[in-house]
């Protein structure tokens, strides 16, 4: 019996067809403290958080709250139990409002039983104001980027005063300003006493905040100790079972003629006059705040968005990049950052999500040539060491970080010329971010062209040729890789600083 | 501004505009007597699709509705016979109408049965029990009971009152309560709607109670309106009101729908059919301008949306 | 009443629609044109098309008449709605295809109370003060087919019935008939097989299919109508073992006539349309003119069988459903 | 792997369980006459059901199939009476089915209408259509054009061979060509299929052809067997198709379907309509029996597929 202990788990199982993704696993969470948990992708943290909050039923063990058994059912029971679940794979209602989403499954209700529309618009409005964000509570979700949508649900998860936070990889979506924002508030959690579950795979933040870390592997609890006994060595190698030497696999690489050319690529409202290059065996980067319009640019040139006036050239060659198709015919591929919306295809099988993009490589002379692609995804699924029973899966049953790996896979098989990649390591366990770092470099080596579109800055550092910055929807400015710091790479990216000819 | 407001309202428009041709077209169109035979030959098919919207918008459905509503109605009629008091039969109707839905709200969240297979299993079962119990005769003299369906209070037919009731009930539902914006979430991401805590397999059970009693007050319009317990009636009511109310705007991907816009779309139909018999349409020729016209109807209003996200 | 439908309609339709709005337009010799309108139980169904298209045809005769087709869908609620809609429209005379006799009847009373000159057909709606009716009567045409079956189904036969829509006033009537008028009279007959195909020809053939697996010996097929026969014959017809067969339907459509004229098929009534459309347009006039206050007819329902079937042949042909 | 096995094919083992007990119930039910007889009835719903499960797996489905059929149907036999051609009226049977399925397919691609609404219209122009072509009369005396559905080819009546086709060729569609596995991802997720690189509409509008093809085919089968032209034919057949292919595991929320498990739906119902008439049972009790065993059958399959995933 320990006062100090506001949650335990006691000898959880949980299994799904084809593995056991939880092994007795106990640990325990103190009061005011932040508890971070770690492991690869699938290692089974998810799944643990989704039994404490009544998403799933365990196959066995306990769950105590301060020392006292509970039988958490469903969400609602978990909630009136003072816990709140930020989910890692963002799950909205894309018709829903702004203001309503914050309310959702907790509306508050006049005296007569019905909803108080005008006490939601007050808290919504005193919430944003509260945190600065300037959103018109009607706006519906489906409008807004995955950033904004992850802010919110940060924003919610925090409003229910709840005495157990979950956070399920909250910063993966958002950028060092609103990770500011997020560890703001958690300070202010800890303060009033209540705990965090954290869940991330970004080192540099654990240690920032973390009190106790949890190391997870294949569903079991490796270790679990104060911050003070550990260092990320450590961690890194009770995560993946060995050591990794260096974060950032980079090498020098003789660049190759231009392969991509954009000039003035502009769409109204969204972003203008956008032009930036790239050579063979170039990596370079995009960075921005939230909302400077990369990813919108990238929409465009990959073909899922119009553009309005601009030119492309792919080797020289002027090119109208009228559908996706159309790119990929030329070689060009895109990782998109919205894995669940423009990524998978949830019900069918990791075979056919990865095959997807290539069919006429397995299809020809009038049949599936079953034992090719059998073949194929073998290859690249474990070149990207994608964790799954077998390739007939579905994709959903992955883990978010696995599913990541499929959708890389999948583009891959395409052999691309041009590989842009939107938020390539959002989910991905060091380990794996560091095998997708290596590809890059591999690929790289292969004289192909990389663009990476990212918002952790280490890994556009350590990764890229040369980064180009935008804000509000022009390219500020272009720094090549002596130029490179945070710094320099924050005042072109807030708009303080503009270069005059980024070229 | 006015742009957002006809895109917004633009199944409304298209019922006004659908009115002012009308008017034009016909004389005898716009007489009290004339929009109120409307109002009364839409009020069944509408009180059926204001359960269809809520179901919709919830991602179901419901097949068995117009079986389910000759059940009602002939166990309805027939209590009425035996006790001669209307309210027993009404509540009969209602208690059939609600007990069929529990059985497909029980299928759907106990046995997670698809609702297109739930719905459509009861449509059989309900049909063949109101067949069975009149040995598929019709039920006939059935006294005051007509006064449900053909009688009027201060001068306003019956089924215009029960329809307008059933809207402002509907329409308070999905607005006003927390159950109706359970439906909206759960039809929008139901995985989402039970992460927040909505539960619901509650929520569904209860769209379908709801359903449920709409359908035991439609059975009673209905069986009165024609006079007799009808083992064989309303025969394709459920694809009449699922059409009225996806005209109205409800989606099948579920999460959107509102009662206006399903009584919207029952107008438009009933509008169209109405102007279509006063010009004299040949009949076969109906069904083509009816089939158009739907079309064209709803493309209009996809159209005047994405105008709106476009600007 | 005793003034007779015809002038209080006219008077309630000048007085409610004003001077510009007459509904009874002048022709040019100055003679009134009187609209009907004539609400069909279902377009779709074929008889009540081809009666439809008679009524249609037998009206262009009639120079001082207007009349228009309307389609009940064979919905109870939707005929209402029309007769309501026509009543609104202040026809002079509405004629009345039920889908349901008592379904349709407190609206057919409100058309009588609105003055309107009403008159009910296949089936009629008997009873209502006021109306008029002209009619065949189904259990009759039922009635002379059960009094050949009577005679030429062998004893202790093996047969099947195939039935209309359950609640339909003419497919109760037929079934009540057959009843009546030949099971009730033959105890030693059995029933191998009673199914409702819903006047549906493709239904017929399904369950007659099934019905030749479980039965060795069918000697009589007997059918509320013509479709359903032919659709249970269309099962037997290259089958040696069923070449006797008995076949017995209503309607008397060309399908029919053409079966029966190659002895697949036993006999069939003949429900004209075109006496129906001929005594339909008829009672009208007479109504309209106040020739006549109230008239209630049964055409005839002959027997058509091998011997009479040419005539009927010819009655096809001319109406182009026969080539 | 037995239980897994009895898990991914549980709808067939409904089937072999229904076949059984069956076969126990009524001596005449095994008997090669019989079971051809059940499969040539099932014939043009199972066509029809092809088509709808290409359809609903890329997450749209068809309510304008059987009035289709019925448009295609008397054409193409007025296209015989007219030239005596066999070959022409089939063409034409399927050029009329395909025709209306590219109306469908632009309407649902080009003007983004859903697909229940564009196909309900379609339901109402083709039936009307037909309709007012052959004034709502039947077309009789059609000649050899019963070959098509009442004739043999050794031994084998034709509809079976068609059926048979059908089925191969909606397998290898959805198997082995990239408009299969392209239709599987469009109803799993159309914006990640768009993302990929499919070209979503020009898919969406070829899974309507060729479900106009299917449809073609079927009426030419179902007007020759019923051996004449009806306009009015096959109503409420595109319910049996839909009911067809989701009871052999076609999922409304699409991305999940095969051919084989539609041919199972249709066989389930097939035997369960055989059968009742075969024993005999009371023709209303017949429809609640019907919708129980449907609901049971359904429960069944999603009861084995959720024991799998709990192992
Ligand atoms: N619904 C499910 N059905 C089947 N398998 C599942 C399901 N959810 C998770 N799994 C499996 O359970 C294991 C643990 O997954 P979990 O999502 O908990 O991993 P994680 O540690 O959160 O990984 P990541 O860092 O990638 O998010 C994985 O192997 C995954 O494939
Ligand atoms: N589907 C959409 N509908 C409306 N507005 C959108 C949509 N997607 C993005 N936006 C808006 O466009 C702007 C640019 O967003 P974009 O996603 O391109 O930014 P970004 O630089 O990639 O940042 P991040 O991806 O980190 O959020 C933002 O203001 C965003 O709100
Ligand atoms: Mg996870
Ligand atoms: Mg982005």
């Amino acid at each position: 019996m320990n006062a100090d202990i506001k949650l335990r788990v006691s000898n959880i199982d949980k299994s799904f067809p084809g593995v056991k993704a939880l092994n007795q696993v106990n640990f325990a969470v103190r009061k005011g403290t932040v508890h971070v948990l770690c492991g690869e992708n699938g290692a089974g943290k998810s799944t643990l958080m989704k039994v404490i909050n009544g998403i799933y039923r365990p196959d066995a063990g306990e769950i105590l709250i301060d020392e006292k058994p509970v039988d958490i059912k469903n969400p609602i029971q978990a909630r009136s139990l003072g816990i709140s679940m930020i989910f890692q794979e963002l799950n909205y209602i894309p018709e829903m409002t702004i203001e309503e989403s914050l309310c959702v499954g907790n509306w508050p209700r006049d005296r007569y039983g019905r909803i108080n529309w005008k006490e939601i618009r007050k808290r919504t409005k005193e919430l944003l104001a509260k945190e600065n964000l300037n959103y018109n509570p009607e706006t519906k979700l489906k409008e807004l980027t995955v950033s904004d949508i992850q802010m919110l649900e940060i924003l919610k998860a925090i409003s229910y005063n709840s005495d157990i936070i979950i956070m399920d990889e909250p910063t993966s979506a958002i950028t060092n300003k609103e990770v500011e924002v997020l560890f703001q508030k958690i300070n202010e959690i800890k303060s009033r006493g209540a705990c965090i579950i954290y869940i991330s795979h970004k080192m540099d933040e654990i240690f920032r905040i973390a009190d106790e870390i949890t190391v997870f592997r294949d569903g079991c609890v490796v270790d679990s100790r104060p911050i003070g006994e550990y260092d990320l060595e450590t961690v890194i190698s009770q995560m993946v079972g060995r050591k990794l030497e260096n974060n950032f696999p980079k090498e020098e690489i003789k660049l190759g003629g231009e392969i991509l050319k954009v000039q003035s690529l502009t769409q109204k409202d969204k972003f203008e006059d956008v032009s930036f290059h790239v050579r063979e065996g170039e990596i370079i980067g995009f960075a921005g705040l939230m909302g400077a319009g990369r990813t919108e640019v990238m929409r465009s040139l990959f073909g899922l968005d119009p553009y309005e006036s601009g030119e492309i050239f792919i080797k020289n060659q002027k090119t109208v990049i009228k559908n996706v198709k159309s790119s990929i015919d030329k070689k060009m591929v895109m990782l998109s950052e919205d894995r669940r919306r423009f990524g998978i295809i949830p019900v069918r099988s990791i075979k056919e999500n990865v095959a997807l993009a290539s069919l006429r490589k397995f299809i020809y002379s009038g049949r599936l040539h079953e034992e090719e692609e059998n073949k194929a995804v073998k290859e690249f699924c474990e070149k990207m060491n994608v964790k799954a029973p077998d390739f007939e899966t579905k994709i959903e049953s992955l883990s978010g970080g696995n599913q990541q790996k499929v959708i890389l896979a999948k583009w891959m098989v395409t052999d691309p010329d041009i590989l842009i990649v939107d938020e390539p390591t959002r989910g991905i366990d060091v380990g794996a971010k560091y095998e997708i770092y290596k590809l890059m470099t591999e690929l790289a080596k292969q004289k192909k062209a990389l663009v990476m579109v990212s918002s952790e800055l280490p890994e556009l550092i350590g990764m890229c040729d040369r980064i180009y910055i935008m804000s509000k929807g022009k390219v500020t400015g272009m720094l090549t890789r002596d130029e490179f710091t945070q710094e320099s790479i924050m005042a072109y990216a807030t708009g303080t600083k503009i270069q005059k000819e980024v070229k | 501004m006015f742009a957002n407001i006809k895109s917004k309202y633009s199944i409304y428009f298209v019922l006004v505009a659908l009115f002012i041709f009308c008017w034009l077209a016909n004389k005898n169109f716009v007489s009290v007597a004339n929009l109120q035979n409307i109002s009364t030959q839409i009020s069944v098919g509408t009180i059926l699709a204001f359960g269809q919207t809520i179901l919709i918008i919830s991602g179901m459905l419901d097949l068995s509705s117009a079986s389910v509503l000759a059940l009602a109605g002939v166990l309805s009629i027939s209590s009425y016979t035996a006790t001669g008091s209307l309210t027993i039969s009404f509540i009969v109707a209602v208690l059939v109408g609600v007990g069929c839905n529990v059985l497909n709200g029980l299928m759907v969240t106990k046995y997670k049965t698809p609702p297109f297979i739930a719905t459509l299993a009861m449509m059989a079962m309900a049909r063949g029990a109101a067949l069975l119990y009149t040995n598929g005769q019709n039920i006939y003299q059935i006294g005051d009971y007509v006064k449900f369906g053909q009688g009027k209070i201060l001068g306003i037919p019956t089924p215009m009152i029960f329809l307008v009731g059933t809207l402002i009930v509907t329409w308070y539902l999905l607005r006003h309560t927390v159950f109706g914006r359970s439906i909206y979430a759960i039809g929008g991401n139901e995985e989402a709607a039970n992460a927040s805590g909505i539960n619901v397999n509650r929520i569904k059970m209860r769209a379908f109670i709801i359903n449920g009693i709409l359908v035991g007050i439609a059975g009673v319009l209905f069986m009165s309106r024609v006079n007799g317990g009808m083992p064989n009636g309303a025969i394709g009511y459920e694809f009449k009101a699922l059409t009225a109310a996806v005209i109205g705007g409800t989606s099948f991907s579920g999460g959107i729908g509102t009662a206006s816009g399903t009584l919207a779309g029952a107008f438009i139909v009933g509008f169209l059919d109405n102007i279509m018999v006063l010009v004299g349409v040949n009949s076969y020729l109906q069904q083509i301008v009816r089939g158009a016209i739907i079309a064209l109807a709803v493309i209009y209003d996809i159209w005047a949306k994405t105008m709106r996200k476009k600007r | 009443g005793c003034t007779g439908p015809k002038d209080q309609g006219t008077k309630t339709g000048t007085e409610q629609t004003g001077g510009e709005n007459t509904k009874t337009e002048d022709q040019g010799n100055g003679e009134k044109v009187y609209r009907i309108a004539y609400i069909a139980r279902a377009q779709a169904d074929s008889f009540a098309a081809w009666l439809a298209n008679a009524v249609t045809e037998e009206a262009a005769k009639y120079p001082n008449v207007k009349l228009d087709v309307f389609d009940g869908q064979a919905s109870d609620d939707t005929e209402n709605s029309l007769i309501e809609n026509a009543i609104t429209n202040k026809y002079d005379a509405i004629i009345v295809q039920p889908n349901n006799g008592e379904a349709q009847r407190p609206y057919v009373e409100k058309a009588v109370a609105a003055g309107i000159v009403t008159i009910t057909t296949n089936a009629r709606i008997s009873g209502i003060e006021g109306a008029s009716s002209v009619d065949a009567d189904p259990y009759a045409q039922a009635a002379v087919n059960a009094a050949l079956a009577l005679e030429q189904v062998p004893q202790n036969a093996n047969v099947v019935v195939l039935l209309g829509p359950p609640g339909n006033f003419h497919a109760d009537q037929r079934e009540q008939s057959w009843q009546k008028e030949f099971f009730d009279k033959r105890p030693d007959v059995k029933i191998v097989g009673k199914e409702i195909a819903n006047w549906n020809k493709d239904e017929a053939m399904n369950y007659m299919e099934t019905w030749v697996q479980a039965n060795d010996k069918i000697d009589a097929i007997i059918a509320m109508n013509d479709n359903m026969a032919a659709g249970a014959l269309e099962v037997v017809k290259d089958d040696p073992k069923f070449a006797n067969i008995l076949a017995y339907g209503v309607d008397g459509t060309a399908e029919a006539c053409l079966l029966i004229k190659d002895g697949k098929m036993t006999s069939t009534s003949l429900q004209s349309a075109y006496d129906l459309a001929t005594s339909l347009l008829d009672t009208a006039n007479k109504l309209l003119t106040g020739e006549e206050t109230q008239i209630d007819i049964d055409i005839e329902c002959p027997l058509i069988t091998k011997d009479n079937v040419d005539q009927y042949i010819e009655m096809h042909k001319k109406s182009g459903a026969i080539k």
